[in-house]
């Protein structure tokens, strides 16, 4: 890894993010919510969703604690995903799941806007499952439902 | 000693990490391993490689002197009394196991009580969970005081006569404590409780006697002490393996095997089933000549310097916290928390900069909860460590302070 | 394949024993290894060597990905579904304990048979029996008939519904049997058992194919397969393993540890507590990919032919009985009685001629009662045996013969 | 190993010994019995022994199965030790012990007589339990008196 790809993978954004969480919180109940860990790491988020009567999610807050990638990628999907449909949501996972595992061409590269900043993950395999961890427990929320 | 020297003997020093010369401070992990020992295992394959026992063909008589001669080794190298105390196996974790299904299974009824502390590694405490849980004895463990010390005044208290087992950390491998082992079995002894160590980190960094311990039971890893991976240590006290029966089944452990019953043979064969890693027990004896050729005492000083020079480098660092024994002696390492970032930030931006640390739970999640960390930093040090490589690391981190403030 | 430009790729074969060249025929014993599983050892001390998971820094990572790269090899090697079938263990006897701790430990309870045969070698029958003691259930035997085939009309009469476990082996050490795997399988699987294949002498000298074979655990020695000491396997089929509980505690197998319980991880990490023998898995995925390059099948054809020859010539020594299938197919090796000398007086002739034999009762006394002898010679092969080392052999058995008489 | 030192440890002597064991057999009770194995290899030896009112071995047989070397050194020891005092017995058991095992002078040399043809031993460090197992039936089974 050089200085520039670490740098990248640690943008100031990103930073900003794992420094002050957006959505950072719980929502109260009745609403969807889901517990995800990598046990090898120790990483941690909770997640909460409040879905309307289209499927739209209409609120979403998580807690959670971990590395920086870990926290300020799940705080900048809440950010992109409120007021998304799950059906949307779902394909926003698999392009963002694309741009960090480097596993081809995101469909719709201009809909994930600021979470492209991740993309340096693809240089640091190990940090995947960090930076997946947020949309593995929201995926988990919403089909828990 | 010339520690710099030293170095050459180690050929995975000698590169290139992310553009860096590597500086390699997971030793407590696992150790690299100086040519001698790798060339003892080529030698073997090259040359003498055979199943041993039963042996009346050249090499595999040559094997099996390898591979008992080891035994010897290892025992002298612990201060056992016959090398029949020696048991190999696969490492730490596979020793506390056969002692957890063999010895608790034979001995624990409901009622007795298996002590063991809060600060224990997974594989010095999970094992116990089980041996609880199928025998019926009750797990208790000696609370850890802010310090990083073991609350000894709990443990008088803890110790009743209904413990039957007491199973302890020689050094932690997430604070560094040095345990007073040896008062700690004494006392277990007085009550009629048989003690384990779990010497994992403090053999081959300091000198370990299990004489001068006088616990029953001590296990090692070979990985962490310039050794091969896969083989590993259990010392048993003769009077007390008499005693055990088997735990694995199989091959060369036996007497006389009927279809279906069969009689064991004395320890140390009675616990070891099937073919061992000779090439591995032959890597563990050279490293142990190794080691002792340098002279642990002197390995045992050299670790404090790297240590003490570790704890006021890293102590100077803004929003850096140390954890374990703040004064005293204490294991070759330094486990540390930042406020500015999280552990696998901090290895991650070390690995940039060559350095290798290693950033979790060190497997000690009670522990950690302890001490309200989700996990920490741990640089930790041996033999071919020098102070050049924690002014570095020291540099690194104070950047890593700066990049993620 | 040029057979004999391939014994340049195995150092230990050009040596004098007793000042004749070494003719070594204990492979079924332990394998020799080539230049290449040498190499792969040192290269990983040399560059790559640490601690696999939780893996963030450079060497963690290259070890980690080595480690399960090996994985993939062997899931691959012998047809798993996923290489998350792949359990690393020591050895076959380590996979054997592990199934009869865990699985039977779990679902057996008094009045379930386990159902084994009369040729098994030692560690695929005492864990068993073990089992049996422990669980309460009882253990049968397939009887072995006079040609050293399992009496398949027994096995019809044993396979009741109270069968739980079928455990076999797929080729007997110490006749040469292969067994028919596939149809006792399927018949086991009938009746509702799970099975279990000993395949620690057919892996690596003929095609093994879990799915083929249809058997629920299949085990077997990385060192009998060119392979370093210390790694073996343990494949399970995932329905199997899921269901299956832990056997040693530990690092690396939990998912949440407090200090009085803990939740798994699943298979096959739940079933590897501690450091595993990293190298050795590495040096097993080498073997592996050295033995493919030849072709498996060829190595059978090789030692059918290797067989064949040996069979012909040692028949025709007078007072040598060949124990063992007369027709058909066979392992590698060749089991006899001298009624001129005892086997140990013929292994020590042997190895002062150069010729690495193995006598005794090669971890089967229940089969060597069975056929009345006190223990027997074995001869055995592998893709670096020579027909014209079977003639020195037969030369000398001979010449014992005359001796001895 | 030399074509010579194998010949030496099996003499001509030893082979006849090892195909015609003397003192073959069984005794009936009352007398001392012991059992002697070898478990690494499977050699075996019964031993039955008379004691007088002098604890002299008025009579002794033996049984067993095994490598030649074990069954002629059984044979070759009852020819020697029978009308010897159990001190004596101990005494050649310890000389004989020095020979094979290349352990010091025998005290005694001329004592010893045929059984210094198993001295060849000496080479076959591996074959020494053959050669005592014999001996140390017959100590276990005067000690067990
Ligand atoms: C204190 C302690 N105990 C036990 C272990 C387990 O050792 P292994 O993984 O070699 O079995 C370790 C190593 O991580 C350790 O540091
Ligand atoms: C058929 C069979 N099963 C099991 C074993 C035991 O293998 P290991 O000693 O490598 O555990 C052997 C090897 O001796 C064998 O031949």
């Amino acid at each position: 890894m050089s200085p520039e790809e670490l740098r990248d993978l640690y943008q100031s954004v990103i930073l900003d993010h794992s420094h002050k969480p957006r959505n950072h919180g719980e929502l109260p109940a009745p609403c969807l919510h889901a517990h995800g860990d990598n046990p090898s790491c120790g990483d941690e988020i909770d997640i909460w969703v409040k879905l309307d009567d289209q499927n739209r999610i209409s609120d979403i807050k998580f807690t959670g604690q971990g590395c920086a990638i870990s926290q300020a990628s799940a705080s900048m999907m809440t950010v992109k995903i409120k007021g998304k449909t799950t059906a949307e949501a779902a394909a926003l996972r698999e392009d963002f799941r694309r741009i960090v595992m480097g596993d081809g061409k995101p469909l719709n590269e201009d809909d994930l806007g600021e979470l492209t900043l991740l993309e340096g993950v693809q240089k640091f395999p190990q940090r995947v499952k960090c930076a997946m961890l947020g949309w593995r427990a929201l995926e988990q929320a919403i089909e828990g439902a | 000693m010339d520690w710099h020297r030293l170095r050459e003997d180690f050929p995975i020093l000698h590169q290139e990490v992310n553009g860096h010369p590597l500086i390699y401070l997971d030793s407590a992990a696992s150790s690299q391993k100086p040519r001698c020992v790798i060339d003892a295992i080529t030698r073997y394959y090259e040359r003498d490689n055979a199943n041993v026992h039963r042996a009346l063909h050249a090499l595999s008589m040559r094997a099996t002197d390898a591979f008992e001669a080891a035994r010897r080794t290892v025992a002298r190298f612990i201060s056992a009394v016959t090398e029949n105390e020696i048991i190999f196996t696969r490492g730490t974790t596979e020793s506390v196991n056969l002692v957890a299904y063999a010895w608790c299974g034979a001995h624990l009824k409901p009622g007795d009580v298996i002590l063991t502390t809060g600060m224990e590694h997974h594989s010095d405490l999970v094992p116990w969970q089980f041996a609880a849980r199928s025998t019926g004895a009750t797990l208790k463990h000696i609370p850890v005081l802010d310090d990083g010390s073991l609350d000894q005044e709990a443990f008088e208290r803890l110790l009743t006569p209904q413990v039957k087992l007491l199973a302890l950390v020689h050094i932690s491998n997430s604070l560094g404590t040095i345990n007073p082992v040896r008062e700690m079995c004494a006392k277990a002894r007085a009550v009629g409780a048989i003690s384990f160590v779990d010497a994992a980190q403090s053999t081959g960094h300091i000198p370990v006697n299990v004489q001068e311990i006088g616990c029953d039971f001590l296990a090692f890893s070979g990985h962490k002490i310039c050794a091969p991976t896969g083989i590993g240590v259990l010392y048993g006290r003769m009077a007390v393996l008499e005693k055990m029966p088997p735990w694995h089944g199989g091959g060369e452990m036996i007497l006389n095997v009927t279809l279906d019953s069969c009689t064991y043979k004395a320890p140390p064969a009675r616990f070891e089933a099937g073919t061992p890693d000779i090439a591995g027990a032959i890597g563990l004896a050279s490293a142990i000549d190794y080691l002792e050729a340098i002279g642990v005492s002197h390995i045992e000083q050299h670790g404090l310097e790297l240590t003490s020079h570790a704890l006021e480098k890293l102590g100077c660092i803004e929003g850096l916290r140390i954890l374990g024994p703040a004064t005293g002696p204490r294991g070759s390492l330094v486990s540390f928390h930042c406020d500015f970032a999280h552990p696998h930030d901090i290895v991650e931006w070390a690995n940039t900069h060559g350095i290798a640390l290693r950033g979790g739970h060190h497997c000690t999640q009670p522990l950690m909860k302890r001490f309200k960390v989700p996990g920490s930093t741990r640089a930790s040090f041996y033999l071919y460590n020098t102070p050049q490589e924690i002014d570095q690391l020291a540099e690194v981190l104070d950047s890593a302070r700066k990049f993620f403030s």
